[in-house]
């Protein structure tokens, strides 16, 4: 099981890399959006420090919410699920594996990116790696819940705003304590922050339900 | 293999989108059995072998299997089995060699480097997969069939596509695995060879009839 | 009753007579509870005669909330017993629902221009509402994108169960975040202060809404039911 | 010529609006996109009002673009694009057509949806048309550029880091443009505002070079 | 179509990935002439396919066509053929009606509900291209030929996924082609049963050379 679910994670991520959307598109929207953002406002320091994590936190939900169309839907029509239906290792796990690329691949930019915006928005130095957690810890979020939206959408066509449709639901309170928290670290409050810790309880629910989710719909989607 | 392995299928009847299109199959099959399901153009073979690999439901009846340890539970037959479809299930941009170690990891078996070999695309090995010609992204993926290592083989169309050698190939690979006692159960419009211990000829339902 | 009622040739025989009188009490509670809330009731001493908004708005409120309630146990019965009558119920429902949650938040927003002076404020039980309202649209959006039936009741099912485990989330996330910024306090409840005689009036409406929604969901089950045997019969 | 031009744009339109999602979605993103601004920067409706527009025009680029990508890939992997080309049609024309049900499907609808949400964000309501036509020229500009870009990354080994490469550049001017005349209608200047001009006139270069542009990336992609 | 079209091909060599895969190919052809391609997997007939259509450059030779008014230029010469390759083109979403318009209006000709008749899927002509099965997409596919009515028809494996009715339909497609005055160039595996008036092998290179 344990080869079949690294099979999977690794195929993905090096999808991730090559061609396909990959993680560049989404990293572009989220540096050209938190970027431009404040440009075409015009913000001045303090404006920008009190904009700048709900901004940092909506353009990482969005960018993650653009990568999930074709999570499942590439799969669907080129036959690769039917492939993985056909593996031993329990299916819930493969689509786990899925879930964990996508996140490396675009999660984790998104994060280690997210940590010297921060800086252009008048976060301090040290609130840097706090912020990278967060953000880090949220994508969890997105993932999760957007696994299951990618599942439940694939096979139709233009499945990405029916996606978009799904998820923003499930994106709100992630969204809400994410940003919150990001703003308590900005002030040097540290990571422990109560935001933080609901944001790691939405993590953690998505985490279990997303993957299980996702893998009964995709289950469904193979006929 | 699974010792004195077997697969029935019972009065089986598949509908799609709501409407029966396949009624009372049945066969059984052991262990170097040879299933040949032929039909024109629509009258279900694709349905019947995706029934087979448990991704549909049948309407009625029953596939079962079961080995000398006695019967296999539905959720372990999936497992016994592999399906190639009309579809590669390729991804363009990976390489032949990245694809086979996918498929490698993904089913827990098979040795990447002689299989490489023995489906002759060595040379090919770094190539993008989207790169390949027709023939050759159907040699690639009918080598899942040799790292997936499943006792069932279920083939649609397998030879499609293929040339005179890469079909004497494939008669090669699926001798072999009924001689080492699998079953192979294969849609085909072509006989690819084999002789077959069951014919499942689905009603020839016309194209007009086929609404 | 309910396994007895899970036969859908049970279920259309036990409906046939039940909805009659369904529609019959649902128009009765309507009638009185409107004309009692829209006519006689008293103005509000701050709001006056807008105040009236509120016997339409505060029932669509709360069964908005209670009718997805109902899907997600229909979704649990049809995931888990692939029943038939539960995801027609569940659809069906979620039609209803998606008016209800709709007309909420319509009359609030008639109802916060005069009151506030705007039609829409971030306040935390609008948001939840809304991201309510979003959660009917997706599974219905979801229902329809998918062509095979069996297939879109097993998706929808999902979606809905996992909509119930977010929308407590929901409300509590927001709830957290309007204490947060103390939105601009606009929303100044009279809350239980509320008079008897506006009381009556609002508590029949209340029941109103439940009745039709019941009578409703009655009705367009068995339009569904015979959709589909006409469906299951095949083209002419 | 007419008839192929019209029968692609027909396609092309059906296309988008099948599968159910059609009318619902789009306008379910751009509505959650809207939502989840305020969720993350709080209730302020003073500060809404300032960075509602800016991202509302982020959040359109992005729908734009999330369209934009399968244009061409999906022509190209599924063998359309070739029949395409073997039309008698100029290519130029049936690139152009593409783009046109591009931009009725989902950027009618954004500009639509655009409007009533900008309320939410506190703009008046006379200033909801002067909304819609800003928005529904901006899409012009995303969607020759963007199509541009989709043509050129097509079938590429790293076409996300091309799109999000060759697009952000592009979509600047309209966003900052765009966010601008949008703010600047939301205050009561009425449409032509200077930004306006500027947004107009990005669209017509876009009109003019996007589809040609398109056209000859496409071509030499058939190989 | 065009009276005494010709279709030379001198001296045609044809790169892929810059390595050259076809060397040295000519033929020349008439009004009526079926021109068969043969050759191993991988050995180029989907390539050179694509040069005829104008899609690839070829590396050396050249390929021109002339009527009885003319040389034809390169540009013109691309909208005088039609090419139907391994894939089928089909969108899932849409139904085989709305593909048949689509292309009766991209290519500007064609009476819609004779060539739904006359490819023998009018009662699937609802139906979404998602649910056909391979044979009835495939003939989906082919029905271009008849809606965009060009002289020349350049096919890839037709016959691929085809049941016998099938293919005795396709043979019969393209001999009226023929025999109105058209040329076919096909690459087969198997003949498809019309008698060739010219044959193109190409050089049997092993997959192993094919590197
Ligand atoms: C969870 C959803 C909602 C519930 C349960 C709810 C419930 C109520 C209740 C019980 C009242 C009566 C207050 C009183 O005693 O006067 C009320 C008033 C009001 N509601 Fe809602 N409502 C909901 C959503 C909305 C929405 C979405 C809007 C606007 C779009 C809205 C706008 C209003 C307005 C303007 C008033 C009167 C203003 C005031 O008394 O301050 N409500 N609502
Ligand atoms: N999702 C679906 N909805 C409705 N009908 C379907 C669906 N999938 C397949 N069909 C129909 O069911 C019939 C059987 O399809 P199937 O693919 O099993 O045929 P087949 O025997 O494999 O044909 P072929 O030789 O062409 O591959 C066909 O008429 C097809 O059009
Ligand atoms: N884009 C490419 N880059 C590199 N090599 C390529 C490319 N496309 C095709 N090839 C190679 O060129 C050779 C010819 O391919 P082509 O598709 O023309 O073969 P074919 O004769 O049609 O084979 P088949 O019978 O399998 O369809 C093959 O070896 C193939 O791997
Ligand atoms: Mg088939
Ligand atoms: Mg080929």
């Amino acid at each position: 099981m344990n080869a079949a679910v690294a099979a999977v994670f690794k195929r993905d991520l090096t999808l991730a890399w090559l061609g396909g959307a990959g993680a560049a598109a989404p990293l572009g929207f989220f540096v050209g959006a938190t970027v431009l953002v404040p440009l075409a406002i015009g913000a001045d320091g303090k404006m920008l420090a009190l904009i700048g994590p709900p901004l940092l936190w909506v353009s990482a939900a969005l960018a993650a919410l653009m990568t999930l169309e074709r999570v499942f839907q590439a799969d669907l029509e080129d036959g690769a699920l039917d492939q993985m239906l056909l593996a031993r290792a329990p299916f819930e796990a493969l689509v786990l594996a899925k879930g964990a690329a996508a996140w490396v691949a675009v999660g984790g930019t998104i994060a280690l990116a997210a940590a010297p915006l921060a800086l252009t928005m008048q976060a301090p130095l040290p609130s840097l790696p706090i912020i990278f957690i967060d953000m880090a810890i949220g994508m969890i979020a997105f993932f999760g819940t957007g696994l299951l939206a990618a599942a439940l959408a694939a096979g139709v066509r233009r499945a990405g705003v029916l996606i978009a449709l799904l998820v923003l639901p499930f994106y709100a309170p992630p969204i809400i304590f994410g940003a919150a928290a990001t703003a308590a670290a900005a002030r040097g409050e540290g990571l422990f922050t109560p935001p933080f810790l609901l944001l790691a309880g939405c993590a953690l629910a998505a985490l279990a339900l997303g993957p299980i989710g996702a893998a009964a719909a995709a289950r469904l989607q193979a006929e | 293999m699974l010792p004195s392995l077997r697969l029935s299928v019972e009065d089986l009847a598949v509908a799609r989108g709501g409407r029966r299109i396949v009624e009372r199959i049945g066969f059984n099959a052991g262990p170097g059995d040879y299933v040949e399901i032929t039909g024109p153009n629509g009258a279900g073979k694709t349905s019947l072998l995706r029934v087979l690999a448990g991704f549909l439901r049948p309407l009625e009846g029953r596939v079962t299997m079961s080995s000398n340890f006695g019967p296999i539970d539905r959720d372990e037959q999936a497992l016994c089995m592999h399906l190639i479809g009309h579809r590669d299930g390729l991804k363009g941009p990976l390489s032949v060699a990245e694809h086979m170690a996918f498929w490698a990891g993904l089913y827990e078996g098979g040795d990447e480097a002689a299989v490489l070999e023995r489906v002759g695309l060595k040379p090919l090995a770094e190539r993008p997969a989207r790169t390949l010609s027709a023939g050759q992204a159907r040699r690639l993926a009918l080598s899942r069939l040799l790292l997936a290592q499943r006792p069932v083989w279920l083939l649609d169309e397998p030879a499609a596509t293929l040339d005179i050698a890469g079909r004497a190939w494939l008669l090669g690979l699926v001798s072999d695995h009924l001689a080492s006692g699998g079953i192979v159960v294969a849609a085909v419009h072509d006989p690819i060879g084999a002789l077959p211990n069951h014919r499942v000829a689905l009603n020839p339902a016309t194209l007009a009839e086929a609404s | 009753m309910i396994t007895a009622l899970a036969n859908p040739q049970r279920f259309m025989r036990f409906s046939e007579w039940v909805l009659p009188f369904a529609a019959i009490i649902a128009m009765l509670l309507l009638i009185v509870g409107l004309t009692w809330g829209l006519v006689f009731s008293p103005p509000d001493a701050v709001q006056f005669e807008s105040v009236r908004i509120m016997y339409v708005h505060v029932p669509a409120a709360i069964w908005s909330m209670g009718i997805y309630a109902f899907m997600a146990v229909a979704s649990l019965m049809s995931f888990v017993w692939r029943h038939l009558l539960a995801d027609v119920a569940a659809r069906c429902a979620a039609q209803i629902g998606v008016a209800y949650a709709g007309l909420c938040l319509v009359t609030g927003s008639l109802w916060g221009a005069p009151t506030w002076g705007t039609w829409w404020a971030w306040d935390s039980r609008l948001t939840s509402m809304l991201l309510l309202f979003l959660t009917y649209v997706g599974y219905l959006a979801l229902w329809s994108a998918v062509e095979d039936e069996t297939k879109a009741a097993r998706l929808a099912s999902i979606l809905c169960m996992a909509g119930a485990v977010n929308l407590p989330i929901i409300h509590y996330s927001v709830e957290w975040w309007g204490s947060l910024h103390q939105s601009s306090s606009l929303w100044k409840l009279s809350g239980p202060s509320i008079y008897p005689t506006m009381l009556w009036p609002l508590l029949i409406c209340i029941a109103a809404y439940g009745m039709v929604f019941f009578a409703l969901l009655l009705a367009s089950m068995r339009a569904e039911i015979y959709r589909r045997r006409v469906l299951a019969r095949g083209p002419a």
